[in-house]
């Protein structure tokens, strides 16, 4: 086998910029099989968390981002640990990349002390070192992304913020105020637009007047990646943070797909067709046209993405099961956290009108 | 017949559209999704684009949309997945909606109804479970309505469509399933309820449990356990927030002479602050042979994990205990 | 002197559309004495409600129109009076357009009882007959006033909704959400931008990444019309009306300027010079500039103009005159209005807690 | 020495962004144009860009990013040019400030103060007049001042921008001109007001009297009134009203037996309602000799006319006769 590989990916389109990211991406044996990994991971987690959801352990929201894992993947490695994100709800595949182990993810998803924020976040609400949720209302986290990057030039670090949000949340209001703002300050943000093709139970064009996602920063460039395809993905990130550092803000639109409902709740049937569905994962699937192409040139045997799986099946069982047996948050953690450092007398009132509790 | 609340707030919904050509529904997934919790399911296949109408996800722009509508003579009915997200569209319900009729002197009436799933639903983490009952109902020119039951639901929705004024209506998604029994004259396509009073669930003489919406369930309960008891509750459903029916309120304290109020939003300047400021400045406030207690969310962001949400929001037993704290009895 | 001229106006700029409005433009006398009537009317009331500020007859905010006389005269001569209106608090001109007398308006303003919101709506929250305010949240008439095109649609009943907005305001995410709207639904909308060079004190490059307003619905049509030639925006609303009935929204950026501050303890001239202000009224004044078209064509002469200069003094002298006899509202006034139909024994909360109001 | 309300928020605000570089002001017109009222005047010119920031007319989204910027670790002070604009960005502040510490089990802080004139100024119409006092005060997570004189604007704005939570400040555009008598102390740039504590103003035992805000002036007033007919009122500046000072309040009601709370927003679910709450749930509130009295805004949307306006908001006579009829005199 090969020590690297080039690979041919799909030219992006481009709004307002003379020159996108590269067509032909060379990519390591020890990267491809870390993608892999990775992307395999988030796959099987999203299956295990989709489970526990029937089998009534999850409860709530659970919104699934199988089908999405080569822009989490695509992106994470294109950027350092140093760098922010910042994304909506379906936050398990992005909280995983950002550092939080598939126990801390499914632990959380469980309502577990040892979740990733103790319980107390559940789905939606997962945090990790800059990376800023995991956040329920739609729209809301791209203000917030635009602010994480206002620090990083506040402080000059060399960093730079990914601010995702879907083909829904695209046409909130607060978008279009956070690109004005983020333009005129040249902050630097690369906001992308995770595109599934739906916004719960409604299609693209039922909800956008335009559905050229990369051009609706108006004034602000853009281009639209294959987000099927993690070394594109990687590709244009790559080029995206070199350019939003020295010019301000850019708008990736990253063409996707949801494989499961918005939520469980949801079959994702009404709306579209299961051939639709199934169509894409025949054709379009991340992480089966990755291994093809790691197949046909050789970087990496059948044998050593099976021995991968094997693993991952592995350490998500083995972390699904050490979520179930973890024991889940005292009801004391309840009161904390309210505010940081309270004062030392502060007590919080319960459901109870006679009692109140210590708070730290 | 048993009906439950989803049913009743859709037959609503329906009658209504069917009886007054210029009311339409309008919001997220209302229309061919059937809407996100189903309350409008079917309406769409029967009524049509023009009448039952799905709208982008920008809370905002459609509150504003709904309310000009009004303002130009329609009467929309304006559905907010959950009122949480409500809160994207405040200004549009507060300085647009509620106080456009007084600014212009009566001359611009705002006939519209914003309605959804209102407070905590279950394991949907601190930004999906807020109530906002206190909020609106703080706000003059608006009307607030806070159902429990199918015939709530069904009674005070039609009044609200039909009232000329905006109106806040908080469903509670936890109760869409619940079946209630209904009278043939809720059935009916003529059933209203007049908006502005309270409805007394269960009469008692010893102390007074004042609720509303899905906590009034609870009420009842604690009712029932306190009755083997040898304690008879009062148990008042609000139904209206704004105006709220002090009246019923006073009368039942005057009679009990202890209170109780319950409720699943915060502490703070809520529902249960206001009833007992309502009381506490009437001449009566002399007939309450103890302090009043307050029921109600617990003061904190709510979390996802089942225990700590569970211990959040009233249970019965945080009422049954309340009660037995002012009766002082064990 | 003539029955009718024909002018040249200047070309719009063009967003997304084939053909814009026409540049030679037909006027006929009765016409043109109309319109220069109405816009020195709106000068006159609006220097007039100046000085009464000053003399602290008016209180709180008091935005003048001044400079941007042509907008509202000219949109309202292509429209009528079954079309409807919405703007922002900068309001009179628009509220005098629409069919509210002089009086009316200053009788408002000085909070009187005659006022045409009885004084209880003030300087920003005036109404007529399908003119829906005078609204004080910047931003907020935008989706209001795509509502009322959608009652004009619903109710097909021909009529369209010109919804105004400033420069300021064109930021505000609202705006984008009613446009996306909007256009999904075809609402007979003319948007408006009236662009007067500031909102408060900050210049348009300075809050506006694209100051194109007219661009700015970015898949919206547009276009930018010479907002102080009252020729140029009747002809481009004419064009817009027909339009937006065939087709759905259209975006018109009318370029104007206000020469006053913001609103009353504005001076104005922190942000911008005295000399741009003397430019604008000596070379772009939209009343002068008209006055000269007049002259040049014949179609009117000096003394005509004098005469009706000699009206519009008068008028609004005597409308101030009885504005300012005129009695206030009583005090019982102030607790109607808050709900339509209240029930027979609605009564209301003062801030004397043991007094209850009736209120009708 | 004498300082206005103004320059006692503009020395807070310019000692801090002196005082840590994390600290940083922004929002609309408070650069180059020194703040819509001024209360920025010269720090532009001090600072420059970086630190005192003119934003666009996009409360939603300004108000976004400096929550963003607090996430990951400045300390922002976001100006609303008023408190009525807030409501655009409302969510973000709720949903986004206040809930993100306790959604991330203690990993995320979010240092931010959210700052601007709250409630109503002089003739501007219903749309600009709303007090927000009792929403913000709701929501836990969140702290809430509202400070009445220049020690306080000066004290409590300093402790908001050091504290490491989210903190809601409402000041008042009435005020902004009014000097107060301020200390060497308070004029040192260590000044801070220890947040949650209320501050009696006057002593007195014959009545207690709470308020916050403009109108601990109308108390001050009325007290000074009526102690010209023998009655001395205690007067309790609140400062903060989450977490409120129970204790101060109940204590002095213990002493007065007579409670009358002041305030300009609306009376339903507003601050007087939590008061009332907080002693008549108390085991004091058998020490209230009659019914707590709350002067209020009227229950109504703000007229225009200076009359109609006068009327709409608690005026010191309404005070006095608040007190008279708590007292039972005349
Ligand atoms: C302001 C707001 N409105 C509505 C919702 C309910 N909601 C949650 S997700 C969602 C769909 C969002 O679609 P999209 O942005 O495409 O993201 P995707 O789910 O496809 O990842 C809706 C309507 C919400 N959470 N917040
Ligand atoms: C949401 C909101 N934020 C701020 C304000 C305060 N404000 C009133 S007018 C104005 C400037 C608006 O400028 P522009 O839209 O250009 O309109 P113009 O005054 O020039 O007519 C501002 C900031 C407001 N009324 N509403
Ligand atoms: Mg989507
Ligand atoms: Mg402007």
């Amino acid at each position: 086998a090969s020590t690297e590989a080039t690979f041919e990916v799909a030219q992006c389109k481009l709004h307002k910029l003379e020159q996108g990211p590269a067509t032909t991406v060379t990519c390591t044996r020890e990267d491809a099989l870390k993608y892999y990994r990775q992307m395999q991971t988030i796959r099987r987690m999203e299956t295990t968390a989709g489970n526990l959801y029937k089998s009534k352990q999850i409860r709530g929201f659970c919104h699934l981002y199988s089908g999405q894992e080569a822009c989490c993947v695509g992106m994470e490695n294109s950027i350092t640990p140093e760098d922010s994100v910042i994304t909506a709800y379906r936050a398990h595949g992005w909280a995983y990349i950002r550092g939080i182990s598939v126990h801390g993810v499914l632990a959380e998803l469980i309502g577990k002390k040892t979740g990733c924020a103790q319980g107390k976040g559940g789905s939606m609400h997962m945090y990790a070192k800059n990376f800023y949720g995991g956040n329920g209302i739609v729209g809301a986290q791209v203000p917030l992304g635009a602010g994480i990057a206002f620090t990083q030039k506040y402080l000059n670090n060399g960093n730079i913020c990914i601010t995702l949000y879907g083909d829904g949340a695209a046409n909130q209001g607060q978008v279009y105020e956070a690109f004005n703002i983020a333009m005129l300050w040249k902050l630097p943000c690369i906001f992308v637009c995770e595109n599934n093709g739906y916004g719960m139970g409604t299609s693209v064009e039922r909800a956008s007047y335009s559905t050229d996602y990369y051009t609706r920063g108006d004034y602000m460039p853009g281009l639209r990646v294959d987000g099927m395809d993690v070394l594109a993905v990687k590709e244009a990130t790559r080029f995206a943070k070199d350019y939003v550092l020295k010019n301000g803000p850019l708008l990736i639109e990253c063409a996707t797909y949801r494989y499961s409902g918005h939520s469980m709740s949801d079959p994702g049937t009404s709306y579209r067709t299961r051939e639709e569905i199934q169509e894409v994962r025949q054709t379009r699937d991340p992480i089966t046209s990755f291994k093809q192409k790691l197949l046909e040139t050789n970087l990496v045997t059948e044998d050593e993405m099976k021995k991968i799986d094997q693993d991952v099946r592995k350490e998500v069982t083995e972390s699904e099961k050490l979520a179930i047996a973890d024991t889940g948050p005292p009801l004391e953690d309840m009161y904390d956290h309210i505010y940081v450092q309270p004062e030392a007398d502060f007590k919080v009132r319960t459901c109870d009108p006679v009692t109140m509790v210590a708070s730290r | 017949s048993q009906l439950t609340v989803r049913d009743a707030l859709n037959a609503a919904i329906d009658e209504e559209i069917k009886r007054d050509d210029k009311v339409f529904l309008l919001g997220e997934e209302v229309a061919l999704y059937d809407g996100a919790y189903k309350v409008s399911r079917g309406l769409h296949k029967t009524y049509g684009d023009k009448r039952v109408i799905d709208t982008p996800i920008t809370e905002m722009g459609f509150a504003g949309i709904a309310v000009g509508a009004a303002m130009a003579g329609l009467k929309p009915i304006c559905e907010f997945m959950t009122f949480n997200f409500s809160m994207q569209a405040i200004d549009q319900v507060i300085n647009s909606a509620a106080k456009t009729f007084y600014m212009s002197a009566g001359q611009v009436p705002v006939p519209i109804v914003f309605r959804g799933p209102n407070g905590a639903a279950a394991g949907v983490g601190a930004q999906h479970s807020q109530c906002f009952a206190s909020w609106y109902s703080t706000c003059p020119g608006l009307k607030v309505l806070s159902p429990f039951s199918s015939e709530d639901c069904k009674g005070l929705l039609k009044a609200a469509i039909r009232d000329p004024n905006p109106v806040v209506f908080l469903e509670n998604e936890i109760m869409y399933g619940t079946s209630f029994e209904m009278s043939d004259e809720a059935m009916s396509e003529d059933f209203v309820i007049p908006i502005g009073k309270a409805k007394i669930e269960r009469q008692g003489n010893h102390i007074t449990l004042v609720s509303h919406s899905r906590y009034v369930g609870h009420c009842l309960e604690a009712a029932n356990e306190l009755a083997g008891q040898g304690v008879e509750c009062e148990v008042i459903n609000l139904r209206s927030i704004r105006p709220m029916d002090e009246e019923t309120i006073v009368k039942s304290v005057m009679k009990t002479n202890h209170l109780v109020t319950v409720e699943g939003g915060w502490p703070q300047c809520g529902i249960g602050s206001e009833i007992c400021a309502r009381v506490i400045e009437s001449k009566f406030f002399n007939y309450l042979d103890a302090p009043v207690l307050r029921v109600t969310g617990a003061d904190l962001p709510t979390p996802y994990a089942k225990q700590l949400e569970d211990n959040s929001f009233p249970q019965t037993h945080n009422i049954v205990g309340a009660v037995k704290k002012s009766l002082n009895i064990s």
